[in-house]
């Protein structure tokens, strides 16, 4: 299976590492993520206002870019997901819009590719069976809090992602690596987003961090760039880290953890996840 | 075609469904132009197609055949018959020549005022763009 | 040629605001066959009435066309008035210059253009009536009244204390319903089953009512005084007429499992009753859940009864019964909570609904009356009940409101209070619709006597904090977020239709609205009719209702059954398909199309010929289109009338542009 | 406060319905969005407020809400909304209004936070501001 892979700006960044463990994760399950060429931007944000196409120029281009090369789109970054998705959805039931978009970027797309997110080619293309029966270190005994966050969930009737109050994806994956997921009642909290960067007034995030450590948790696992930082800021009792940092350690790799505060790797070692530091 | 030049559209509403979703448009005061006038039949299963091809040969613009949702006929299978005939008919037609926005087949319901409104409009807007029905129509 | 009266009525403003009235009764009287043509303010009232009386005698009319509101409004009214002016009722036409016209137009000149085109279209279709007469059934003086709860209950005892035969129809083993799942009734707070039980007895006892329980609707044929019903009794493998009734299977049958009756809160036996004091009181064995059906052994219940009364080989039976009205009173269900995650239901055993709340309370429930909270048994010291959970929830419940919640909620504090004296309850509420008779000050002594504390505001999360639950909601009254850590949280989801309410309709030929609750005749002004004749409501089939009003309804429903009933035979509407025998080719394309099998074949001469049976005629006209010949007309809806009225409506004279 | 015909129909209260594509009609407070709003604890007015002062027709008032500028667009108010009223196109709407009449500040960020954050996030701040 091949895609277009689009890593979207901080995952080229700050969050090289949930890169890097993506596309190792990828190589080992045969998964072929060709960089997008020349993408930018998705915009970071979907437009809300209805008079605000020129936002959704460059998440049109990248789609029709990916259309022009043959190719499905494939991001990690639940922000590039919902900007992308609904972009695509607007495209393809607006014609208004899309006719519009058409004549100022000078490239035809109507909607005819589908955007995914990675956990979505997990579960759809690569299926959580086969992924069980791929990984090679098995997170037994890791007791993880999944964090869905919003922007995967929401708006359901636009995202299609999983049941919006109560979704499994994260814990259908989870259990694929043989880690026991953990049920807390945050999971589907915002945890502040760019509201959050302001001085840290916004308790979101703590509270995140906290319902899942009461619940058994020792481990958080995200899936939003954004909302690892959020996470990670409030001075959380539990690491948290990248869903493909999970995903890459069970596959044999080092998870890529340098420099992550709390730094996970003790936890780890002591689960015999990691190797004894040489 | 003088400017303001109005389609005439001739509609074959069944009295359960769309005849009833039309009295529900005018309780609800739903505006829409004055094209259309409707013809009242016990289900859309009645309408058979020499009526469609009469109301062309005399000048209809436009033709609407509407009747409940398929699955909710008064008369259980009604217009499932209305659905398969006038998929033909409909081809028919364009295989005469005549533009296929003129006849549309709509389901209804007692419920929906307002789309029956929107249908109104749709096909005014549509039947204005394409000016009079010449194909069919028999000079006076 | 026929001579036509036109009436044109102003319907005072609303018509004559936007149409020329005049102009329409000038045109009028202009037309081919009009030899009278008046136009009046109210022609509904009764001097309008009399207008067309009067017309009809004086100018000797042969047809009357009223341009006036909608058809579905006064057809009726103006065919009577015509009738008794000794017009053939069937000879007056109605142009829709309202609905249709003048409230969906602005434009005067337009609208009074369609008017006339309506006018004409009717009066060319008059030209071409004839006379009909109205057709004479007879009837069958034996009601079937689907669903033993209290609606059908009680409709079938108004029927049968009148005289008439009755059978009753109920799917579950018992009568009752829903209302035996009920622990008190509000606004009175007398319990449910000291109402109920006094009722079952006298219906299972009474001379001219046939009960049969455990037994489904299978088919519906026929007509108005005419019914033929098929109806399927399930298997209860007990054979009942042996059967003492002494339950001791029940007590000796080794399998336990949840009881839905309970709403899954307490436990039933395979074989057995669902409460104590049903009606019969004879048990059925759940074949899902029997360990015999599973594995071919046990029989304990075989040993244990004295009569000999199990019987694994009983098999479903079947019968045809002949009534000539039926009454449907199906009952309603709860919505399944499961669209609303937000507040756990099925995933945190303590987030339970209003109806398992019902079953806490009841004493013969799964806690014998004590309110103890399904995952500990504790009894619980603060409650959140949320109402409107799935009603007035275009988005993802249902768009109405469910009517009963706001009362039952109110209950439900009321009786916590009395249980629980040092418990607290909330409500979380978006307005209180107390409209009844006491309901009101009921609702005001929850507050005030049973110290509910109403919150007026949604909550948009239940999750578990410790051995509680959370409820995150808002006071928008105080514009304050609130929290609760409440023991238990009650939901008041949202009454819905039966689950296979549309089947049933669908075999009754009755029409269901959006949601599947069935369609009543006239919301106003027929409201217990369904728009296929005989056929009856009662309850909440039709609607989410209270238990006065579902009595109340019911009796309705009885009385309509009885005026029937009390007639020599039936009139029905003419309308009906007719064969012109002379060009019938015999080829009977039209029998498969007619949906009531109304169609048959004829010898006339030395061929064969379809022909029409009238009762069962229902006249969608499907026949006459199918028919190649132009030998099948529908009577008041044929080729030419219908032709006519399209030559009509095509005309261009007096079109602007 | 003295309600007007001419305010309840004003032409900002048309824009902002227009710009969100959202009738604030539709809107019968049952309150479910403050309810589940991650941010209400910092709102000088709840969000079903901020509707409820455009439904009586004050639009400066719901445009003076900080509510607007706090909204993370997390839509878990659009999500819940028994009316299907996506609250977060509203408060865009107000945001947009505001930011075509004059210039807002948006809040600075510690070098720190600049240099740490992700860009998503940084850049969506900034989005909201109108950069």
């Amino acid at each position: 299976m091949e895609y277009r892979y689009f890593p979207g700006c901080t995952l080229h960044e700050q969050a090289r590492n949930f890169d890097i463990t993506a596309r190792e994760s990828a190589r080992e399950l045969d998964i072929a993520l060709v960089e997008l060429d020349n993408w930018q931007c998705c915009g970071a944000v979907f437009p809300l206002a209805t008079d605000a196409l020129i936002n959704l120029v460059s998440p049109y281009r990248a789609l029709a870019s990916a259309h022009a090369a043959g190719f499905d789109l494939v991001t990690l970054c639940s922000g590039c997901l919902n900007v992308l998705r609904r972009t695509n959805r607007l495209v393809a039931t607006d014609r208004e819009a899309r006719e519009k978009l058409r004549d100022f970027v000078e490239m035809d797309y109507a909607g005819e590719r589908r955007v995914y997110h990675l956990l979505e080619v997990l579960r759809r293309e690569v299926t959580f069976e086969t992924l069980r029966s791929r990984v090679k270190r098995r997170l037994t005994g890791l007791h993880v809090a999944p964090y869905y966050g919003c922007l995967l969930l929401r708006p359901p009737e636009e995202m299609e992602f999983d049941d919006v109050e109560a979704p499994t994806v994260m814990e259908d994956f989870l259990r694929a690596l043989g880690a026991e997921p953990v049920d807390y009642p945050f999971r589907t909290e915002c945890c502040g987003a760019y509201v959050a960067l302001r001085e840290a007034k916004t308790q979101a995030a703590a509270q995140v961090v906290r319902s899942a450590a009461a619940a058994g948790a020792e481990l958080v696992v995200s899936s939003c760039p954004a909302c690892n930082y959020n996470l990670e800021r409030v001075h959380p009792t539990l690491p948290v880290v990248y869903f493909t940092q999970l995903l890459a350690l069970a596959l044999g790799r080092d998870g890529a953890f340098a420099g992550q505060v709390p730094d996970p790797t003790p936890l780890l070692r002591g689960k015999s996840l990691l190797p004894e530091v040489s | 075609m003088s400017s303001d030049w109005q389609p005439r559209i001739v509609g074959f509403a069944c009295r359960w469904c769309t005849y009833a979703g039309a009295d529900l448009a005018g309780t609800s005061r739903l505006e829409y132009p004055a094209t259309v006038r409707l013809v009242r039949v016990p289900c859309s299963g009645r309408v058979n197609p020499s009526f469609v091809l009469r109301a062309f040969q005399r000048g209809a613009d436009g033709v609407l055949v509407a009747g409940c949702h398929p699955g909710d006929c008064h008369y259980t299978s009604g217009n499932l018959f209305t659905r398969r005939r006038f998929s033909l008919v409909k081809r028919f037609l364009e295989y005469l020549g005549l533009e296929p926005e003129r006849l549309r087949v709509e389901w209804i319901s007692a419920a929906e005022g307002q789309r029956f409104a929107q249908v109104i409009r749709e096909m005014t807007d549509d039947l204005c763009r394409l000016g009079p029905n010449r194909k069919m129509r028999e000079e006076p | 040629m026929p001579r036509i009266g036109v009436v044109v009525c102003w319907c005072g403003h609303n018509i004559a605001g936007t149409v020329d009235v005049t102009q329409v009764t000038a045109a009028a009287a202009a037309m081919p066959g009009v030899v009278y043509a008046e136009d009046y303010k109210y022609v509904c009232s009764e001097p309008g009435q009399d207008l067309i009386r009067r017309a009809i005698a004086d100018k000797r009319l042969d047809a009357v066309v009223v341009a006036a509101c909608s058809p579905s409004m006064h057809e009726a009214t103006f065919r009577q008035a015509a009738a008794a002016a000794g017009l053939n009722p069937y000879r007056v036409e109605i142009a829709n210059v309202r609905e249709q016209c003048s409230w969906v137009h602005r434009d005067r000149e337009e609208a009074t253009v369609k008017a006339v085109a309506l006018v004409q279209a009717m009066v060319a279709k008059a030209r071409r009536e004839e006379p009909l007469e109205a057709l004479r059934l007879p009837v069958t003086r034996r009601a079937l009244v689907i669903g033993g709860g209290i609606a059908g209950m009680q409709a079938a005892m108004d029927i049968a204390d009148a005289g008439y035969q009755v059978l009753l129809v109920e799917r579950e083993p018992n009568l009752g319903g829903r209302m035996a799942q009920l622990s008190e009734t509000f606004p009175t707070l007398d319990c449910a089953s000291c109402i109920l039980t006094p009722r079952t007895a006298e219906v299972a006892r009474h001379p001219r009512i046939e009960l049969l329980t455990y037994s489904e609707v299978r088919e519906v044929a026929g007509y108005v005084g005419d019914f033929r019903v098929r109806i399927a009794r399930k298997p209860a493998y007990v054979d009942w007429d042996r059967c003492i009734g002494c339950m001791l299977c029940q007590e000796k049958c080794p399998r336990k499992v949840p009881s839905p009756f309970e709403r899954d809160m307490g436990f039933k036996k395979a074989i057995g009753v669902n409460f104590p004091q049903a009606v019969p009181n004879r048990p059925v064995i759940d074949r899902e859940h029997c360990t015999y059906f599973e594995k071919g052994k046990c029989q304990v219940c075989v040993r244990v009864c004295p009569v000999e009364a199990v019987d694994f080989e009983q098999r479903e039976t079947v019968r045809e019964e002949a009534v000539g009205a039926i009454v449907v009173a199906t009952g309603f269900d709860v919505l399944a909570p499961a669209e609303f995650g937000e507040y756990g239901y099925g995933r945190y055993p303590d987030v339970i609904d209003s109806l398992a709340f019902e079953r806490l309370n009841s004493s013969s429930g799964p806690t014998g009356g004590v309110i103890r909270r399904p995952s500990d048994g504790r009894v619980p010291r603060e409650v959140v009940f949320i109402q409107c959970v799935g009603s007035r929830d275009p988005d993802r419940g249902r768009g109405y409101c469910s009517k009963i919640c706001c009362m039952y909620t109110a209950k439900h504090a009321m009786l916590y209070r009395h249980k629980v004296p040092d418990g607290q309850a909330y409500v979380f509420y978006m307005d209180v619709r107390a409209g009844g008779k006491g309901y009101e000050e009921f609702v005001q002594r929850t507050v005030e006597q049973a110290g509910a504390l109403y919150l007026r505001g949604r909550v948009a999360r239940v999750y578990p904090e410790g051995d509680r639950m959370l409820v995150r909601g808002v006071d928008t009254l105080s514009g304050q977020t609130v929290e609760v850590a409440a023991d238990l949280v009650v939901l008041a989801t949202a009454a819905v239709p039966r689950g296979d309410a549309r089947e049933l309709a669908q075999l009754l030929k009755v029409g269901t609205d959006a949601h599947g609750f069935y369609n009543e005749a006239h919301p106003k002004l027929r409201p217990v009719e369904t728009m296929t004749r005989g056929i009856f409501l009662a309850g909440a089939v039709q609607a989410p209702r209270d238990i006065s009003e579902t009595v109340a309804q019911a009796s309705g429903a009885a009385s309509k059954v009885l005026a029937l009933f009390s007639q020599e035979e039936l009139v029905a509407d003419p309308l009906v398909a007719v064969v012109d025998e002379t060009r019938c080719a015999g080829c009977f394309l039209c029998r498969p199309v007619c949906p009531y099998q109304a169609i048959s074949t004829r010898v006339a001469g030395n061929r064969e010929v379809a022909t029409v049976n009238p009762g069962l005629c229902q006249g969608c006209g499907a026949c006459a289109v199918a028919c190649r010949s132009g030998a099948m007309a529908l009577k008041g809806f044929t080729d030419e009338q219908i032709l006519a009225e399209v030559e009509a409506l095509c005309l261009r004279t007096g079109s602007p542009g | 406060m003295r309600l007007t015909r001419s305010q309840l129909r004003s032409e900002l209260l048309a824009r902002v319905e227009e710009i969100g594509g959202e009738a604030v009609a539709h809107c019968y407070q049952c309150g479910n969005c403050s309810a589940g709003c991650p941010l209400a604890g910092e709102m000088n007015v709840l969000p079903h407020r901020v509707v409820r002062l455009l439904q009586l027709g004050q639009v400066e008032s719901a445009l003076s809400a900080n509510a607007i500028w706090l909204c993370a667009a997390c839509q878990a108010c659009a999500a819940r909304c028994p009316r299907g009223v996506d609250l977060s196109r509203i408060m865009e709407a107000l945001r947009v209004v505001q930011l075509r009449r004059s210039t807002i500040e948006p809040p600075g960020l510690t070098p720190d936070t600049l240099a740490r954050a992700p860009q998503q996030a940084i850049v969506s701040l900034y989005r909201k501001y109108g950069s």
